[in-house]
């Protein structure tokens, strides 16, 4: 039993972080129905800024310094590339952002070489023992991030205008330019404020128990994919949902693994895809994302 | 220049090498209510885009001429800059955002205009439009068309603009809703705001009008005060076209030219 | 056509040596398909850089009997097509490979290799899978006899006994699956119980995976996957006063991970069973070989990989001196000079034997263990042994 | 097709509306915005399902049937809000329309059988014919996003009739043209009746047109029926002064 | 769609001058085998199994608008398909032994039925949710690879037997044509283009008639295209299939070209890959589809091949920018920037060339 909760208490951990990615795909979903394949290398853009600023500036400047350094990347992005798109089909925007996540992750692993650099966090390794189980501190700051930041945005969608105008803009660009809407603006927003949320989300991915920020960290932003689709891709809940979700269902296949072996051993990756898929063919727009449309 | 409302002048537009508007020029002086008359293709609602910026969604680009407001130049801006400056629009085809709210689409509308005025412009686009408090949770997207066509006037007026340009906004509408809009634009036209209307219901449009314009094949071919416009025979032919004799026979004529079509035998 | 068959049979060049592909004029080209950019870069690049240095200097002695070596070098990024075409583009210019990463590619390209090809290859890839060609040559313990000294280090220094239970965390895929057939040999020969837990290379936290065989109850583990896995399961295991030894493959450390959170624990807890002595050997050659290193390349990192690639390399080249010796520069040359090399060793405390191409060049592996102060951040606890298990050991069976 | 009860769940939009529409004729449906026309022509074209009730076309029963059997049995539409795709032309729009009438399948396409060039070339003869009648031939290989909104409509109207329709749902053929255009659609309308002899079920707002037009008019409001027959007893029916027309018409 | 505005005196014009240059394309793509060595005919060959699966997407994605991140997928059961029914056993993992050519035939059927297996997927969602929910397949994928040891023979992929038709071998057994040595490479060229032929010929039949207008409708309106006649679902299933099938036969062509199959290959990447050819190439058309495929194989290939040469790219352990490196910053760059600068892809800047003279009738 107390394995059970172990495995689960640590999927909760693990799943905050994804949700913090998840996160960042939902902001910039919103703002502009594209599915952001370069949300990865923004990940790696903050990290690794975070990782060599910390020796010298301390680890709470360079943190800062990371997600400025992250929301100006994804800036740049917006409007070096994705505002030049003068077409309107959101799956080919989508493929401009594999080729910018290319480029960047390129010039990232380039600069990062075969490093594995340190957060410089405050946490190291310690860990919190509730009875048997042990929980790391790293872990908990991120489960309090996440739920601080998704409570955050839920509220700025809610009530503020800037979630009416991102869903606006999203939804067409045009009809939103005539109600005021400055799109360039909204849209460069959402990058930066998705720059910044990768930048918070991959220093939680790198500290302990990862053991740091290498070429292959950003690989980790697939396992947010599913997370950011079966909650929904256009909902903040569904990604703390999700995000939590995926965690549990990997922490759960990897630790019974053993009692799985009929489904091949190794499971972990591929057990949140399977939820997501079953999940889906249940609710076609995830848990919590808005139903597509049908009247005519 | 410097004239005040809404001048527009020698106003070309292309879509591409296809020429939609050739040195047009109206004026909306302000208070009044002027209308723009023209069949389909005639370059009306690519009139509203220019004013409003919003041709470049479209492929279509200015070549020249001049937009004043105020005499403040409009062509260059961005479009959400021209809402700023208090010209807003109801684009044609509706337009609502089909997977926002009801209130959302509202709270939309007013993104452009100042904050104070936000509760008394809801309250009164509810009296108006009564459904639209009704359904202000369902998706807009669910809504009737004329429901829509409502919902897209209303977000319009959510706004407070100084300039209104409404393109057919009778579309799809119930005779009854159609004279409610009438009775609308009245209203807010009484409060000040200057309105351009498109509107395929000439007859309407010109009761509304102080002054009209017939826009033929991207050229402004009649113009004059609306009263005298809707006395002319052409206006009357074309536009008013109400059912009496000469329509009859009007129909009559067609009839014995058209092309019949037979079945098919596939 | 430019490509009608001309007679390209072996030539003899003055002083009677016979030539045949890879060699022009007076210089002989080594290929290189390695990983800069993909998922073995860190090992591809000291790997690498380790052969460039080796052939400059051998170059800078006169080269091979008068023959100037060069190293053509291909990255493929570990992406499959690109090694597919590496190969074929380098083969009809290259006398053998000094290198070629990732077992999987090596085996798609053996059907050619041992076909029509018959160059010789020398994979930086351990796995069991690859032996058996007189071609491509494993130099070295392979995973599966790596993986028996490991447990048997354990067996005999840590108090692991018949009845015990140990787990194995292994990649997915053919290093980690080799790996975990050395594990499960030992295993039934000694009467353990393995507890095994497959990961993949994108798995970076192995929290989950210590819970498991925390809950399992082992009291050793073992682990063949990457350098981050390895330091996020020593870390997790310590944080969690789950103190039990860890020992790992010589592909599942780096030096850099000293400098991260799990370093304190990995000096502590955790080994790592190597085919050779360590970077930092206390051997003249080593020292040397540093001492070079370091004066060609001052901003890398000392590690394993260079211990690896020098090894190879230099295993090529004594079997091309040995060719030549022979008058023999052919591949098929090249191939019987290697075949003929019984007792090679470049000074890191193991001798190859490649003189049976059914088994590996040694079943001896070297326990290191992390250490901050020692040179390549590795130093040794058991000098180059087989265990008898390994001895009797034979892959596949 | 007779006997026509339909309810829509959730907020009733059609509450128990029934009416026969006879062969050969033209029947208006017309009602206040948001009454359930258009709700009307989906469940008949099975794009809703009906919570209650049944629609039936001659002898085959509809409800239930998806959108593409039901336009196999031969119901055409046009729609409210365009459903022309912008980027295509207006031909292969038409052509479209001819998809129930044509056999060729994947593999006849892909191999090029000479079956599927002869059928080719003879629908496109008749989508040529169509558009000729309805007054688009010379809009035939323009994109149909260029097109202003009146000829776009008539290009849904051309389009429904490729599919040599037995019974044709028309939503506002007539909305956003000019008082000219109009009258000529209405009488390509007609034509179609008279020509085809078709059944046509139509909807709209202009009153003009549905009086010219509709030889028998069902009112609807908030989903009921409140009025059916002939449309001038229609149009004098004081309940339907109150809830559509207004004191002014 | 811009022929028939082009005037019928240019018309003949540019036919004439089309079948020249497609005469001397044909007779260039029969010689090249007797020119070039083994490593261009196999880049070439890498090219065309791409252009094939390309050309499957295409039909999928660009055609009807279904996204699909799972193409790698039905290339690893075309590949894999076509080693299990074509072995015999001799390696000890399963083989069925079958003719080498009826085995190919199956490993594209079964392709098929695996993307009819996921009709009931690929029928509900849409958009970004197919897309992601395709990505789920490659990854059980390549768990089955990895695990099903009898049947991919795991980490390590397993032969690939060569094809045998009418007797010919494609193996590397030489066979001197006309005093050129015709190893597998060589051969396969010629099959490998008769396919591609055949393929892309199917491919714009289907596309230019009954099916590809229903397609088409299907992406730019669903409901209407329902109501219109098309039956949507079948419709979305079917295409699938085609889809699948292509990329199955596409597998099967690289199978061969490796000559062994590894699970490495089937990865993210490669469904990734895909969707950027087909952007780069254009959407929705067959001759986009083989531009994108070839730019998007070739680059790679010949940046390493001339790396040397380069003189930003400098040859891997000098330090600088590694050929591999460059290789993706542009191919990342064609990416983005064909997107943004020649939207609609490759094969629009020929056809743009062509409309200057008749302004702007196609856009
Ligand atoms: N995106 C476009 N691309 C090319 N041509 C266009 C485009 N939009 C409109 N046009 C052309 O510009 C001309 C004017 O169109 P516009 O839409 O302004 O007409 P309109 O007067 O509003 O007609 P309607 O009454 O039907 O709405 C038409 O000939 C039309 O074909
Ligand atoms: N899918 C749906 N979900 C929820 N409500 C719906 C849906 N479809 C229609 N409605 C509602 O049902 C009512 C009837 O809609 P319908 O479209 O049939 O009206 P209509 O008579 O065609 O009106 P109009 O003349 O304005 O087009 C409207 O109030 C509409 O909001
Ligand atoms: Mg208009
Ligand atoms: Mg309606």
């Amino acid at each position: 039993m107390s394995t059970f909760a172990e495995i689960l208490l640590n999927g909760v951990s693990l799943g905050s972080v994804y949700a913090l990615i998840a996160l960042g795909f939902v902001v910039i979903f919103r703002a502009t129905e594209v599915v952001n394949f370069a949300h990865a290398s923004l990940l790696l853009a903050g990290g690794y800024v975070t990782a060599t600023l910390h020796d010298d500036i301390g680890f709470w400047p360079a943190l800062l310094a990371g997600i400025a350094g992250a929301a100006l990347v994804g800036a740049a992005v917006e409007f070096l590339v994705m505002r030049r798109y003068r077409g309107a089909d959101h799956s080919v925007l989508a493929i401009v952002t594999i080729g910018v996540d290319i480029l960047l992750t390129t010039e990232l692993t380039r600069r990062i070489g075969t490093d594995v650099l340190v957060m410089g966090d405050p946490w190291g390794d310690a860990v919190l023992k509730l009875g048997s189980i042990s929980l790391a501190h790293t872990r908990i700051a991120a489960f309090v991030a996440a739920a601080l930041l998704i409570t955050a945005f839920l509220l700025a969608f809610r009530y503020t205008s800037w979630g009416v105008a991102m869903r606006a803009a999203a939804e067409s660009p045009e009809t939103a330019a005539l109600m005021g809407v400055r799109l360039g603006r909204v849209s460069l927003g959402a990058w930066a404020v998705a720059g910044g949320l990768a930048a918070v989300a991959a220093l939680f991915l790198t500290v302990f128990p990862t053991p740091g920020l290498e070429r292959a960290t950003s690989l980790a932003a697939l396992k947010a994919f599913p997370a950011a689709i079966l909650g929904g891709l256009d909902s903040t809940t569904g990604a703390l949902v999700g995000g939590l979700l995926v965690g549990i269902t990997e922490s759960l296949a990897t630790g019974y693994q053993s009692d799985l072996t009929f489904l091949g051993r190794g499971l972990g990756d591929l057990a949140p895809y399977l939820v997501m898929v079953a999940i889906l063919l249940i609710r076609p727009a995830g848990l919590f994302g808005t139903k597509e449309l049908a009247r005519v | 220049m410097g004239g005040s409302g809404l001048v527009v002048q020698d106003l070309s537009v292309g879509y591409g090498p296809v020429r939609a508007l050739r040195r047009v020029s109206l004026e909306v002086p302000e208070g009044a209510v002027v209308t723009v008359l023209g069949s389909n293709g005639a370059g009306k609602s690519t009139l509203l885009r220019a004013i409003s910026r919003t041709l470049s969604f479209h492929g279509g680009a200015v070549t020249e001429g001049s937009v004043n407001l105020n005499g403040r130049r409009l062509d260059g801006l961005a479009p959400d800059r021209v809402v700023a400056a208090g010209v807003s629009q109801v684009p044609e085809g509706r337009r609502v955002f089909a997977r926002m709210t009801v209130a959302d689409n509202l709270r939309a509308g007013a993104l452009g205009g100042d904050r104070s005025g936000r509760t008394t412009a809801l309250d009164r686009v509810h009296e108006l439009f009564p459904v639209l408090a009704e359904r202000s949770g369902q998706r807009a997207g669910l809504l009737s068309g004329g429901e829509q066509q409502m919902l897209a006037v209303a977000r319009a007026l959510m706004a407070t603009p100084r300039v209104l340009l409404l393109d057919e906004p009778s579309l799809g509408l119930a005779p009854l809703m159609a004279e409610r809009i009438a009775d609308t634009v009245r209203e807010i036209n009484a409060q000040g705001t200057s309105v351009l209307l498109v509107e395929q219901n000439a007859a309407l449009a010109l009761r509304l009008a102080t002054r009209a314009y017939v826009l033929e094949v991207g050229e402004v071919t009649l113009s004059g005060p609306a009263a005298e416009l809707a006395a002319s025979d052409e206006v009357r032919r074309r536009y008013l076209g109400v059912v009496d004799e000469d329509a009859a026979a009007d129909a009559e004529q067609t009839g014995a030219t058209r092309r019949t079509l037979t079945r098919w035998k596939g | 056509s430019s490509k009608a068959k001309d007679d390209d049979g072996d030539k003899a060049a003055a002083g009677g040596v016979k030539t045949g592909d890879g060699i022009s004029g007076k210089t002989i080209t080594l290929g290189a398909l390695t990983d800069m950019t993909g998922v073995y870069a860190t090992l591809g690049k000291s790997v690498t850089q380790a052969q460039q240095l080796y052939v400059k200097q051998l170059n800078a002695a006169g080269g091979v009997c008068g023959y100037k070596v060069r190293l053509s070098i291909r990255d493929h990024g570990y992406d499959p097509q690109k090694a597919v075409s590496g190969y074929t583009e380098l083969e009809p210019k290259v006398l053998g490979f000094a290198q070629f990463i990732g077992s999987p590619f090596v085996a798609a390209v053996k059907q050619r290799i041992d076909g029509q090809d018959k160059g010789l290859v020398l994979p930086q890839a351990w796995s069991a899978a690859l032996l058996g060609s007189p071609y491509i040559r494993v130099i070295g313990s392979t995973y599966d006899i790596e993986t028996i000294n490991a447990v048997d280090f354990l067996m005999q220094e840590k108090g692991i006994k018949k009845g015990d239970k140990i787990g194995h965390v292994y990649f997915e895929g053919d290093y980690g699956e080799s790996a975990l057939v050395g594990s499960r040999h030992v295993a039934q020969e000694e009467g353990l119980t393995v507890v095994e837990q497959k990961i993949k290379p994108t798995d970076n936290d192995m929290t989950a995976q210590v819970a498991a065989l925390k809950q399992a109850g082992v009291k050793a583990i073992v682990i063949s996957a990457g350098p981050r896995q390895a330091a996020s399961l020593v870390g997790v295991a310590a944080a969690g006063g789950f103190n039990v030894p860890i020992i790992g493959n010589n592909s599942a450390f780096a030096p850099q991970l000293l400098a991260t959170q799990a370093g304190p624990a990995l000096m502590k807890n955790y080994y790592v069973s190597s085919p050779s002595l360590p970077i930092g050997a206390d051997t003249p050659e080593a020292k040397k070989l540093v001492a070079d290193y370091q004066a060609a390349y001052p901003k890398d990192a000392l590690d394993n990989g260079i211990v690896a690639g020098w090894t190879a390399v230099s295993a090529f080249g004594e079997a091309l001196k040995k060719a030549c010796a022979s008058k023999d520069l052919t591949r098929e040359g090249v191939d019987k000079a290697l075949l003929s090399i019984d007792s090679f060793d470049v000074g890191f405390g193991i001798a190859q034997d490649f003189t049976d191409p059914k088994s590996a060049s040694s079943k001896q592996s070297v326990i290191l263990q992390p250490d901050k102060s020692v040179t390549g951040g590795m130093k040794v606890v058991r000098e180059a042994e087989a265990s008898e298990m390994a001895e009797a050991y034979t892959p596949g069976a | 097709m007779r006997n026509l009860t339909v309810r829509f769940a959730g907020l009733t939009a059609l509450d128990d509306v029934s009416f026969t529409v006879r062969p050969g004729t033209v029947h208006a449906l017309i009602g206040p915005n948001g009454a359930g026309k258009s709700t009307c022509f989906n469940v008949l074209s099975g794009v809703y399902r009906a919570t209650q009730g049944s629609v039936r076309f001659g002898a085959h029963e509809l409800t239930g049937m998806p959108p593409h059997r039901i336009a196999g049995l031969g119901v055409a539409r046009i729609f409210q809000n365009l459903a022309l795709p912008p980027r295509a032309t207006v031909e292969d729009s038409l052509l479209l329309g001819r998809h129930r009438l044509t056999r060729t399948g994947f593999l006849a396409a892909g191999l090029r059988l000479p079956s599927a060039a002869r059928e080719e070339r003879l629908h496109r003869e008749r989508v040529r014919e169509i558009a000729e009648f309805v007054g688009i031939a010379d809009c035939l290989d323009r994109l149909a996003g260029s097109l202003p909104y009146g000829q776009q409509k008539l290009a849904e109207l051309a389009r429904a009739l490729c599919m040599e329709p037995r019974l044709l749902l028309l939503d506002e053929p007539v909305a956003g043209m000019t008082a000219d255009e109009r009258r000529r659609t209405a009488a390509v309308i007609a034509g179609v009746r008279d020509g085809l002899g078709i059944s046509i079920v139509l909807v709209e707002h202009d009153m003009g047109v549905v009086m010219r037009l509709a030889d028998a008019v069902t009112v609807l409001d908030f989903g009921r029926r409140i009025a059916d027959g002939a449309p001038v007893d229609v149009q004098n029916d004081p309940a339907v002064v109150r809830a559509y027309l207004g004191a002014g018409s | 769609m811009s022929e028939a505005l082009v005037k019928p005196l240019r018309l003949v014009r540019t036919r004439r001058t089309r079948t020249y240059v497609w005469t001397a394309a044909a007779v260039l793509l029969l010689a090249l085998p007797f020119y070039l060595d083994r490593f261009w005919l196999q880049a070439g060959l890498f090219a065309m199994a791409a252009a094939i699966g390309a050309i499957g997407i295409n039909l999928l994605t660009g055609a009807t608008g279904q996204l699909s991140m799972g193409h790698a997928f039905f290339l690893a059961v075309g590949a894999y398909g076509y080693c299990v029914f074509a072995a015999d056993g001799g390696d000890g993992l399963t083989g069925l032994g079958l003719p080498t050519w009826l085995a190919a035939v199956l490993a594209v059927l079964v392709a098929g039925v695996a993307g009819g297996l996921f009709s009931p997927i690929s029928g509900r969602l849409s958009g970004a949710y197919l897309g992601i929910a395709t990505l789920a397949l490659v990854f059980i994928g390549q768990h089955v690879m990895f695990n099903a040891h009898d049947l991919t023979g795991g980490a390590n992929g397993r032969d690939v037997p060569p094809l045998n038709l009418f007797g010919l071998t494609f193996d590397d057994r030489e066979l001197l044509v006309a005093a050129v040595p015709f190893g597998s490479a060589e051969k396969l060229w010629y099959a490998g283009l008769v396919v591609l032929l055949a393929g892309a010929l199917f491919a714009r039949g289907v596309l230019r008639g009954r099916p590809g207008r229903a397609m088409n409708a299907i992406r730019d309106h669903r409901i209407a295209a329902g109501v219109i006649g098309v039956p949507v679902a079948r419709h979305r299933a079917a295409v699938f299939v085609l889809s699948s099938m292509y990329a199955g036969l596409a597998g099967v062509l690289l199978a061969l070209v490796f000559q062994r199959t590894v699970p490495d290959y089937f990865g993210i990447t490669l469904s990734l890959e895909y969707l950027a050819m087909i952007v780069i190439g254009g959407l929705g058309s067959v001759s986009g589809a083989v531009a994108g495929a070839v730019f998007v194989s070739l680059l790679p290939q010949l940046l390493t091949r001339y790396s040397d040469a380069l003189p930003l790219v400098s040859a891997p352990g000098t330090g600088g920018i590694a050929p591999g490196e460059a290789s993706r910053y542009l191919y990342g760059a064609a990416v983005v920037l064909v997107v943004l600068f020649l939207p609609g892809g490759l094969v629009r800047v020929a056809a743009r060339r062509r409309v200057t003279t008749h302004p702007g009738e196609e856009r």
